[in-house]
């Protein structure tokens, strides 16, 4: 072994991120340096600079290539264009996990360790569907994108929690191609508070009875709701979104957010590495698994099955 | 009557409020050497860039061999073979001195490498210009690969003035040529002018130096007020009563 | 026939030229007045108080940093750490309130000295190393950024965690029936002060002039690294004042926020009018660019245009504007 | 005494400043050198040919960008919108080819003509419009990311469906045992050619001189409009040249590629010594430049170092590299 | 012998390869107009930067009523009452003439305006711009509130100029600050150093005009070659002589 990184045990696991921004990400790469430390291996990480950045990822598939890394843990930022890389990683004899996000084709990575990203949406669409048929009110639907890039995860949750709440999606890998009078608009939100807070604003602007609202994520959540407590609306509007983190949860118990699907970062990492140590010792590769979503709401549904909040937070990642 | 080499009528050049030009006319006879003189802001630069196309005049004509002429670029002055050393110089300072003297006129090389993919005669171009340099007597520049930024103002005005007299070959025009220059170098340049006009070619000076002015000018110019005030013959007419017309002092005699 | 038509429709429009001239910011207040009376036409809700309000909310961020980044594009400056500068503030004022118990008032203020520092370090970069300061803020973004993700973890400080104050900038205060945010009172607040300081004193002056031509300040006697120093710690300070405003927007302090702010805030100084090339301009232009910028993102949003369209309507509205306001100034005697 | 000694070590180090000072694109292949060095002692997997290789395959995109990017600079501009133009010209080239199975070679130059427009569209904006080049870039900037997403829709286009020719950039040819790919191959050589025009040509001097005094060079009879216009053309044309690069590397197009390598090959110009302000620098110092950048995140990778670091380290690296080739130039008499 | 009020003993300014200035000396003796005249790139301009902070030079001292001094920037040499008009002229073409003038010395309102919000007492500044513009001669300037970058280029001297005049205490210095004014704001120029010199201030004045040199200098310092060649006496050399010192085609009388 040499320098810094590669001197645990000797097998190296790399682990590379959309972003290093995204607390969902930094989790995993939490969970990933857990489970190297109680496996024996070392973890080194990598990132793009942004949601899309598949050429970092390239560059960090090569480096690790390079480093003699025996496996690579991935969430894909762009889940096609990374397949030639990952080809060569298995061509050199690495193992390469997919994380968090499938691979197209799925079949191009030795494993996915992933959470459903359309079943995280489609479990917050049947929760609010049933919540808005049980309280005999006619949705007017807000949704809080990522970015314009229709990216797979955006379009995956977005297009999710429309077909669970009952709307015809059109084109399922599109956003926005939907003619559902109940959808007030689409707009993004980069993932952060500042995007959601500017796009609920200019919603609300659009059309004041809006009454449900669709998050790419938890921040955004925030972000949508400190809009919706400034126009005093915020006990009126039913906020949805997905990722299970701690703060998000804690939203959730304090009735911010009506329901979000937990996704379990820190697993998948966690399963990750130990597939490679595994992998490294005796070659053998590992299965599919699906590290699973729970939908986290103390407002529960009939239909859809949840768990409540202080369950959340036991789960939560961060 | 001669025509005119160079002639401009009733040019007018307003820049928002201020009137540079009000009506300027000008004539430059062959073979001879006008002086342009004038307060500051008379408007003799604009007179200059106007017939050097480095403005476009507001109003007015302008008459080459008694042909109107637009020029709506420096190029198109150039090409009727109008060269310019204006008081800004416009040199390229990073560029060293025998660039900025071929500047827009490249020599290539000869042959495939020439015409195929088109190389510079480097060597041909700096052997012209260090001939040219020699030729004004500016000792001081030692060598034409030197970049113009390390040369003093003088220096760079003298690579100014070698550029102009070096391809005109219609008219040079030469705006406040000496005004950076020393003894022995503004000595040079005046010595260049009447070289150039023995060459046969008209030239147009424009100076604030009277005695340098009498000593070389044909025929006196005097800008006032963005108008030409008078014409008057240096030999005729002294220097403190053209001073006189100049600022207004006195009427100019009648023609 | 046709060409005395075009010659009187050219002295209009020349007319129209001059008269917009007379005021410097006109350029962009016409842009400005031009968009609200078109998204206005557009859309009933774009002209309500509830909505302009709104806008002032989302500017405001954006704006406050762009008061900092016209102070050093006028000194032919640019600074591309002000998105960082802001963040790492933010979270510095937001973690140490959250986590020692520190009150309000000393976190504010640590965070509007680090802030300050921030702005120091690339000042002394510019003056000391004679960089341009596209290198330097270039490469301080980078440690800016890092220096944020180390010290937060990656982790946002929630609101309900922190002292009330580092919030205040969210509360509201209602104005004739219309609902101001402190933080955008705070945006225009700073305008009015930076305008006033630019406009009347002798630093103002010199913040131009070293803009305008740097040898010739210093030879005028101008001590123009205590200038540029001055100038980049100013802009720091005023980067940690939009951090407090941040806060106060999103109710948090988010790792992640502020990273598309630097073109941003350029963006609204540029359409506002000040030259890149620094020496010429002023702090009200950035507003309005800010605020056309701003007005532009909502009304096409409450038109409904797809943000896809939007981002290509951001892009001309640069183009048109700095064109518009160039051809204004070209009337300059 | 110690007076004495100082004096000595000052004038060793003014010797070695002068020695190196010799040649222009020294500082940059200082830098380099002793980044290697570094790193070689580091890791020994560092100087390995296969991982030389590799870096050389990982500069090849930005590289190239940072070609045209050079051009653009020497006349005193800058290019926000280089991986706009890249994308969205790697988005055509591949989805023309993969929907109406056009053959790889139109298809090919089917991209170089558009990203060749799309260049021609900011010089025209640049010279008609006479706005600073940063904000036209940074208006279409916004223009062709739009175009991108709408061309696309959004969706990545795999190798397996385009024709060979347009994945052959990510070939690899052997050379005394070292595999390196037609895209680095590629770059080396366009570094050579617009070395020689440069050098070279009028049109290479024209474009210094342009750079240097836009109005001096106007007068001096250089049609600087037209040089303008060819450079940002030119400059489209090599961004054309890098999407095809950029196709091979990842053996598909995605449209959400290149959106940070607009900053990412100026950085590349600056620390291969080019002067933002125009007239001054040469394209193999941006060869180097983004060598050195390429050298440093792989070598910090291989020492096991985090992404976070890294960044910072790339911060760090900007001015240091900076600082040193400035320190290097003063020599100049 | 009286101590001149600025003396320079063996100056060293070298740029890169150029040695511009090889142990040049000077002295300036209290109230009188020293000229210094010398060809192009004889480091005339060098030298005067070394004396008033724009540069510092490598080897040599400077003496200020014979006490040895260091300027490090500018502002130094200003603050022991040395006033520089400099080749490049050093103004702020975005600023009006009247902030020009006032550049970093600027006059602040009376009251709290002034000492707690720091106004700038604009008027003020204005009226006493118009008073010094107006004691110049420089009728062609209209307006005080105009912006420099519309001025042209011997207006922007003349502003330059009357910046120094106005606010020296102890030494002005002048670098051709006539070289691109007309013949009436030469003369207002000239008339101005004068004055200067009548109020009782020495004047070190470059100039390439030998007319001018030998109308108004008490004494010339020859330049060449980056030294002191001579002193001369106007009265008692003659220009050609004088300028033939300066090219070196003779040698100085012996002192
Ligand atoms: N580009 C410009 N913009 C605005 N005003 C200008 C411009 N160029 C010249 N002027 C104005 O036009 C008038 C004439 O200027 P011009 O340069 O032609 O004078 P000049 O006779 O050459 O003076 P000088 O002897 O000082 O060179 C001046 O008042 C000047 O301020
Ligand atoms: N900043 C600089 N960098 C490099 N060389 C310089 C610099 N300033 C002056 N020089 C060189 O130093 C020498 C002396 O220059 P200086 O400007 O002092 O001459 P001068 O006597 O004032 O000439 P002029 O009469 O033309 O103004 C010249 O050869 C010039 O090229
Ligand atoms: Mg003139
Ligand atoms: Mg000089």
């Amino acid at each position: 072994g040499n320098g810094g990184g590669s001197s645990g045990g000797g097998t190296l696991v790399g682990l590379v991120t959309k972003t290093d921004t995204n607390p969902f990400f930094v989790k995993m790469k939490e969970g990933a340096q857990q489970a190297a430390s109680s496996s024996g291996v070392t973890v080194q990480s990598f990132a793009g600079k942004q949601d899309g950045d598949n050429q970092s990822q390239v560059d960090a598939i090569e480096n690790l290539i390079a480093s003699g890394a025996k496996g690579i843990l991935i969430t894909p930022s762009d889940s096609k264009a990374i397949v030639p890389s990952v080809d060569k990683a298995r061509a050199a004899g690495l193992l390469v996990i997919a994380l968090d996000t499938q691979l197209e084709p799925a079949s191009a990575a030795d494993a996915t360790f992933a959470t459903d990203n359309y079943k995280a949406g489609l479990l917050i669409g049947q929760w609010a569907k049933s919540k808005f048929a049980k309280e005999n009110k006619q949705a007017k639907i807000a949704l809080l994108d990522l970015n314009p890039n229709q990216v797979s995860v955006d379009v995956q949750r977005d297009q999710g929690f429309l077909e669970g709440f009952g709307v015809d999606v059109k084109d399922k890998n599109r956003i926005g191609d939907e003619a559902d009078p109940r959808i007030v608009g689409h707009d993004v939100t980069d993932g952060a508070p500042e995007g959601g807070r500017t796009a609920m604003e200019n919603l609300l602007q659009k059309d004041p009875g809006i009454n449900l609202v669709y998050t790419i994520n938890e921040p955004a959540a925030a972000g949508a709701y400190e809009a919706l407590k400034a126009a005093g609306k915020e006990k009126d509007v039913v906020i949805v979104s997905v990722d299970g983190g701690c703060p998000g949860v804690q939203n959730v118990k304090a009735g911010v957010i009506g329901a979000t699907s937990q996704q379990y970062p820190l697993k998948m990492a966690q399963l990750g590495v130990e597939a490679v140590a595994k992998f490294a010792k005796d070659g053998s590769k590992p299965q599919n698994t699906d590290t699973g979503v729970t939908l986290v709401t103390d407002q529960p549904a009939d239909g859809v099955e949840s768990k409540d909040s202080a369950w959340g937070l036991q789960n939560c990642w961060g | 009557m001669t025509t005119p080499v160079l002639q401009a009528r009733g040019l007018v050049k307003r820049y928002g409020k201020v009137t540079a030009l009000a009506g300027s006319d000008l004539e430059l006879l062959p073979g001879e050497i006008l002086a342009v003189i004038g307060d500051n802001g008379a408007g003799k630069s604009s007179l200059i860039k106007a017939l050097s196309g480095a403005v476009i005049p507001d109003e007015g004509e302008i008459f080459l061999d008694g042909d109107p002429v637009t020029f709506s670029t420096p190029i198109d002055a150039r090409r009727a073979g109008i060269e310019t050393v204006h008081q800004s110089l416009a040199v390229s300072p990073s560029l060293d001195i025998a660039a900025n003297l071929f500047l827009g006129r490249e020599r290539r090389r000869r042959g495939v490498l020439g015409s195929v993919f088109r190389m510079l005669d480097r060597n041909g171009m700096r052997e012209e210009a260090r001939r040219q340099l020699d030729a004004l007597g500016i000792m001081t520049i030692q060598n034409p690969g030197q970049a113009v930024e390390t040369l003093s103002g003088g220096q760079r005005q003298a690579v100014a003035v070698a550029r102009a007299a070096a391809f005109g070959s219609r008219v040079v025009i030469m705006d406040e040529p000496t005004a950076a220059l020393g003894v022995r170098e503004s000595r040079a340049v005046l010595d260049l002018i009447l070289q150039v006009r023995d060459r046969g070619l008209p030239v147009i000076l424009i100076s604030h130096n009277m005695p340098h002015v009498f000593e070389v000018a044909d025929r006196i110019h005097i800008q006032r007020l963005g108008r030409r005030k008078a014409v008057v013959d240096p030999k005729s007419v002294s220097m403190s009563d053209a001073v006189a017309i100049m600022t207004g002092a006195m009427e100019p005699p009648a023609a | 026939m046709t060409a005395v038509v075009e010659e009187r429709d050219r002295s209009l429009l020349t007319r129209v030229q001059h008269v917009l001239h007379a005021q410097a910011t006109i350029g962009p207040a016409v842009v400005l007045l031009a968009s609200v009376i078109v998204f206005a036409l557009l859309s009933e809700r774009f002209l309500t108080p509830g909505n302009i309000s709104l806008i002032l909310q989302q500017v405001a961020v954006v704006g406050t940093l762009a008061v900092g980044q016209t102070i050093v594009i006028l000194t032919a400056g640019i600074d591309l750490s002000c998105g960082a500068i802001m963040v790492l503030t933010s979270i510095v004022m937001a973690k140490v309130a959250a986590e020692t118990g520190m009150p309000g008032l000393p976190a504010l203020l640590l965070g509007f000295v680090v802030g300050t520092l921030c702005g120091l370090l690339n000042g002394v970069l510019v003056t000391r190393l004679k960089l341009p300061p596209f290198i330097v803020t270039l490469g301080t973004l980078n440690v800016f950024f890092a220096l944020n993700l180390w010290y937060s973890g990656s982790a946002t400080i929630r609101g309900t965690d922190m002292p009330s104050l580092l919030l205040w900038t969210g509360q509201t205060l209602n104005i004739g029936g219309t609902r101001i945010t402190y933080g955008s009172i705070l945006l225009v607040l700073l305008v009015g002060a930076m305008a006033f300081v630019l406009k009347n004193t002798a630093w103002g002056r010199h913040v131009y002039s070293t803009g305008d031509d740097l040898e010739a300040s210093r030879l005028s006697g101008i001590r123009t690294a205590r200038v540029l120093l001055s100038v980049y710690a100013t802009a720091g300070l005023i980067y940690a004042v939009a951090a407090w405003t941040l806060i106060g927007r999103i109710a948090s302090a988010s790792p992640q926020a502020g990273q598309m702010d630097n073109l941003d805030s350029i963006t609204a100084v540029v359409i506002g009018g000040t030259s890149l090339f620094g020496g010429r301009g002023a702090i009200v232009g950035s507003l309005l660019g800010a605020l056309i910028v701003g007005v532009f993102r909502n009304g096409l949003a409450l038109a409904g245009v797809d943000v896809l369209w939007q981002t290509m309507a951001v892009g001309v509205l640069i183009i048109v504007a700095v064109s518009l306001d160039q051809w204004i100034r070209k009337v300059k005697p």
